[in-house]
């Protein structure tokens, strides 16, 4: 997030598109609320009828896959109004004409057309998010688990820049991160093409700083994503593959293609705290800890470094991730030997700019926002005040690209997927703690009641849901939740696993697949 | 009698909310939101009310794992870590290290994913390191 | 404030009487619940005003209940403000506590947090620190009630339409302490809505804080839509008074809730 | 106790605006089948005169 999320509840339009925050990031939902108290717009843009939109001013529902082509159109009601911020366009950003004369191109009826939502509701939308004193933009992965994610994320930066709705106390361009941590998986360097904060791994000067400091040769060849590790695998370049606490056998595209690559591999191990799926296929399963059961930190989404602390001890013989990798890496010929999460935090800080005046004595309280970078910096609430990371911001002139896949004859329906509120990714937890499971034990299908009576099916009928990449069958719910010609369902349950459906056509740039759209067809289950 | 309550950052989502586990005997028994925490201020999620409950699972692993006759056995720590570390040092001598893969996560704490990028390129010497960020 | 429930505490410590003291530690710069089990322990103990009188207050009783059920043996102080009392005698009039094995430890709320909560008695029978406020009435109630009843209805549905069903305001209840609950029953209430079943799940709820609950407000506080749940249990604890002359925590312990034996038909 | 809670339930209706008399007890024995059907035509005059409720309306 640019901003924090305590800031959200001061904003006073709020533009929500493509989460569910209610379900997936509920504490976030609470400041939306908020501001919608003190008389603040909501405005959500999401194909569902989630249970934000029952408190929006306004709610359109963009054809799946039609958020540029919906973007495009707002700002071109700004730009023909004249309610854009020149004066931050002229001081602040860079690209500005090309992005103009793309833009020009997407007048609100063309756009009608193209997304599904009216001209009117379109003009609306623009004027509220310009002409609000402190706008915000939330999004998740509505917006990023598309072929054209990355031009998505693009379109809600050019619109916060033209507006100039970044920068300042409750505005800004917030990606809400689905996982606990994954903010700072990021920080960490998990990444093919970075060190920790974001050091390029093909600049000299960095390698340098990391090689020394590692005492260790380093490659400058940037590395493999998952779908490249995943298709090596099957082609033999990559042999073998260590997993440490995830489960691409259910949270990646095209599990039946993630099988093969995993079954491809000589050796694979995994290191989990359950016998997941994809520890069911490894040749060594290493018990890790939980978070309940070692110490460290979490980087949240609003890039807050907060401490997880120890408050019992691993499980059976479990260990703490971290002390199995030192071990492992011990083995190995390359000696690890911290002795406290404590200590490999303050190695962190040392190579690590954005982390540099991160320590445990100070993460007490409300813990710390990165960029910290020394001893003495309160950390940092919100960013791009006065500047942005590269300078100048620079407006990206984008086209509106349709979805990998669209609906044809053989499979007619739309189908997107995500997360309830009761459970997490692929279950792994939930599914394992009774109050959650009896919430909801089962996979369901949502259906409109116009498709469902079409096809005879009625709450709780198991249909069966066929793509091109395989089929599975689950049980059915008709709601008005999704309009017709659109199916939705939560990706969470292995026996209905929805990533059997959908289409591993990833980002180009981003390689996120696309999750959120597919073609599917629906038959009645015998 | 040994209670405690421990401060603690819940693991579910990127929100990061504050929580103190009740832990009685060794058990983690259940979970308070935190009031001072900025993010949750005294509240929480269905998924963070529950977060204790997953941990005593009887599903949970506690014991190495090795596949032998292609079935999974439990194995001794030692026998473990010798043969994943062996391996793995098999297979860089043999097809170099861009041949070996590793998936990070989400899940784990900040340290645990520094050593694991630092071990994938220090280590064994290449880039293949990736994690869910994308999903 | 701290310093003498401090010295209270201490002297109960040393004494033996408890086996330990449930209050409020400020640790790793937090404030949270914490069980006391030795006089050295004392010097973080605070009451639960951080930035303001009462801001920061947990459901100390809860805690004290469930480790009593594992340990019912043990004698165990617990740190007590009107409303806590009053969840004290709650819990044992309904045989959830054992009155023999607690120790309260009062304070008196000051009148800014008595205002704030509307509270009718904003301090324990006994305590050792604080000074009596004045009682404060129901004026949210009376604000509702101001409204026509479409509009009420509006309000509520408007309301409850923000539920994220975290079941918070019964996780966190002193009072709620039933093995198997009502909400969680898919016959009832349909389970894996959001939100949940408008405005039943709610009523619902209502209904069985009815001889219950004590005004503690701890539900409106863990509450992550904002939900003014307090306010519709303290019409809840009227309706009761009105009907039964009850109102849970304020009498007699031995006295039941008028819900929980045959008694006296009500008056409407 | 079904009456007392029958009594609460009324005023809690009220208070979140939903019409009390929308909530009837009567008791009837598995023998009084003309006091059964009067009831229940009364009741349902009763509702028939609220109209319907605004929480259908509304949901």
């Amino acid at each position: 997030m640019t901003n924090s999320i305590a800031e959200l509840e001061n904003a006073d339009c709020i533009l929500v598109i493509g989460s569910n925050t209610t379900s997936s990031h509920p504490l976030v939902a609470t400041r939306i609320f908020r501001a919608k108290e003190k008389g603040a717009r909501l405005v959500i843009a999401d194909p569902r009828k989630i249970q934000l939109a029952l408190k929006a001013d306004l709610h359109v529902r963009q054809n799946l896959g039609t958020d540029v082509a919906l973007l495009n159109g707002i700002m071109q009601v700004i730009l023909a109004n004249g309610w854009h911020n020149q004066a931050f366009v002229d001081e602040r950003t860079e690209g500005f004409d090309a992005f103009r004369k793309v833009t020009e191109d997407y007048p609100p009826e063309r756009v009608a057309e193209i997304t599904g939502v009216k001209a009117d509701d379109i003009r609306t939308m623009a004027e509220w998010y310009a002409k609000a004193q402190a706008a915000s933009i939330v999004y998740c992965m509505g917006i990023t688990q598309h072929t054209t994610g990355v031009d998505n994320v693009k379109a809600l930066a050019n619109l916060a820049m033209l507006t100039g709705q970044i920068g300042r106390e409750a505005t800004g361009v917030n990606p809400l991160r689905g996982q606990n941590n994954v903010q700072g998986a990021c920080d960490m360097g998990a990444l093919p093409n970075v060190y920790t904060g974001y050091q390029a791994v093909n600049i000299p000067d960095i390698q340098n700083k990391f090689q020394a400091a590692w005492n260790a040769k380093l490659s400058d060849k940037i590395g493999l994503t998952i779908p490249g590790i995943l298709s090596g695998l099957v082609e033999g370049s990559v042999k073998a593959l260590y997993v440490v606490g995830e489960n691409p056998m259910m949270s990646d595209p095209d599990v039946n293609h993630v099988e093969k690559a995993l079954r491809s591999a000589e050796f694979l191990v995994v290191q989990d705290i359950f016998l997941t799926p994809t520890a069911e296929l490894a040749h060594v399963v290493l018990p890790g800890a939980s978070f309940a059961e070692k110490d460290g930190t979490f980087s949240n989404t609003e890039r807050r470094v907060q401490r997880v602390r120890k408050a019992i001890e691993p499980v059976g013989d479990a260990r703490a991730d971290w002390e199995i990798m030192q071990e492992v890496s011990t083995r190995f010929g390359y000696p690890m030997n911290f002795r406290s999460p404590a200590e490999i935090m303050d190695e962190i800080a040392r190579l690590t700019p954005s982390y540099g005046g991160i320590t445990y004595d100070r993460l007490d309280g409300e813990g710390l926002c990165w960029p910290c970078p020394n001893k003495d910096h309160p950390g940092t609430k919100f960013l791009h005040s006065g500047r942005f990371t590269r300078g100048l911001g620079l407006f990206h002139a984008i086209e509106y690209k349709p979805p990998a896949e669209t609906i044809d004859e053989e499979y007619p329906l739309w189908l997107t997927t995500g997360r309830v509120h009761v459970h997490y990714h692929t279950g792994t937890m939930t599914r394992n703690s009774p109050s959650l499971h009896a919430e909801m034990p089962e996979g369901y299908l949502e259906v409109n009641p116009e498709d469902a009576r079409r096809l005879g099916v009625r709450r709780g009928d198991e249909v069966r849901v066929v793509s091109r990449r395989g089929h599975i069958v689950v049980k059915a719910m008709p709601t008005d939740r999704v309009e017709p010609g659109v199916l939705f369902m939560p990706f969470h349950f292995v026996e209905s696993c929805a990533n059997i459906l959908t289409n591993p056509a990833h980002d180009p740039i981003a390689k996120i697949p696309e999750y959120k759209v597919c073609a599917v067809r629906l038959e009645k289950a015998a | 009698m040994d209670y405690r309550t421990v401060l603690t950052t819940c693991a579910y989502c990127g929100c990061g909310c504050g929580l103190y586990l009740e832990v009685l005997d060794g058990r983690v028994v259940n979970t308070i939101p935190c009031k001072t925490t900025p993010v949750n201020e005294g509240k929480l999620c269905v998924k963070g009310w529950n977060i204790h409950e997953f941990i005593h699972s009887p599903n949970r692993l506690t014991r190495p794992l090795i596949r032998k006759n292609g079935a999974l056995t439990e194995a001794s720590w030692e026998e473990a870590l010798d043969y994943t570390a062996g391996r793995l040092w098999e297979i860089k001598e043999k097809h170099g290290s861009d041949s070996l893969a590793f998936l990070a996560s989400a899940k784990v704490t900040n340290e645990e994913n520094y050593l694991i990028q630092k071990f994938a390129r220090a280590a064994v010497g290449t880039n293949n390191v990736d994690h869910c960020a994308r999903l | 404030m701290n310093e003498k429930v401090k010295a209270k505490v201490k002297e109960l410590l040393a004494s033996g009487r408890i086996k330990g003291f449930w209050g409020l530690r400020t640790m790793q710069g937090n404030i949270g619940p914490f069980l006391f089990s030795s006089p050295d322990d004392l010097d973080e103990l605070v009451v639960g005003d951080r930035e303001r009188p009462g801001d920061t207050r947990y459901p100390l009783n809860k805690l004290l209940v469930n480790l009593a059920r594992c340990y019912p043996e043990e004698v165990f102080g617990v740190l007590v403000r009107g409303c806590d009392e009053r969840g004290l005698k709650t819990l044992y009039s309904w045989n959830q506590l054992n009155p023999e094995k607690v120790v309260p430890v009062g304070i008196a709320c000051p009148q800014e947090l008595a205002e704030a909560c509307e509270c009718l008695k904003p301090f324990p029978d006994e305590f050792v620190a604080g000074e009596k406020a004045e009682g404060s009435e129901f004026v949210s109630v009376a604000n509702v009630e101001s409204l026509s009843l479409e509009s009420r209805l509006e309000h509520w549905l408007d309301q409850f339409a923000k539920c994220i069903k975290c079941y918070g305001c019964r996780d966190i209840c002193p009072v709620c302490f039933c093995k198997e609950c009502t909400l969680e029953k898919d016959d009832f209430i349909h389970t894996g809505d959001l939100p949940p079943e408008n405005p039943i799940f709610h009523l619902t709820r209502a209904v069985h804080m009815a001889g219950r609950c004590i005004d503690c407000g701890l539900c409106n506080e863990a509450c992550p839509a904002d939900i003014p749940l307090r306010t519709l249990y303290k019409k809840v604890a009227d309706i009761i008074d009105e009907e039964f002359h009850y109102r849970p925590g304020y009498g007699d312990p031995k006295e039941k809730s008028p819900l929980n034996i045959l008694g006296e038909a009500p008056k409407h | 106790m079904t009456t007392k809670r029958i009594a609460v339930m009324k005023q809690l209706l009220a208070f979140t605006g939903i019409e009390q008399d929308r909530l009837q007890l009567e008791w009837v024995s598995a023998a009084e089948g003309p006091k059964f059907a009067q009831a229940i035509t009364e009741f349902t005059n009763l509702i028939k005169a609220l109209g319907p409720s605004r929480l259908k309306v509304a949901a």
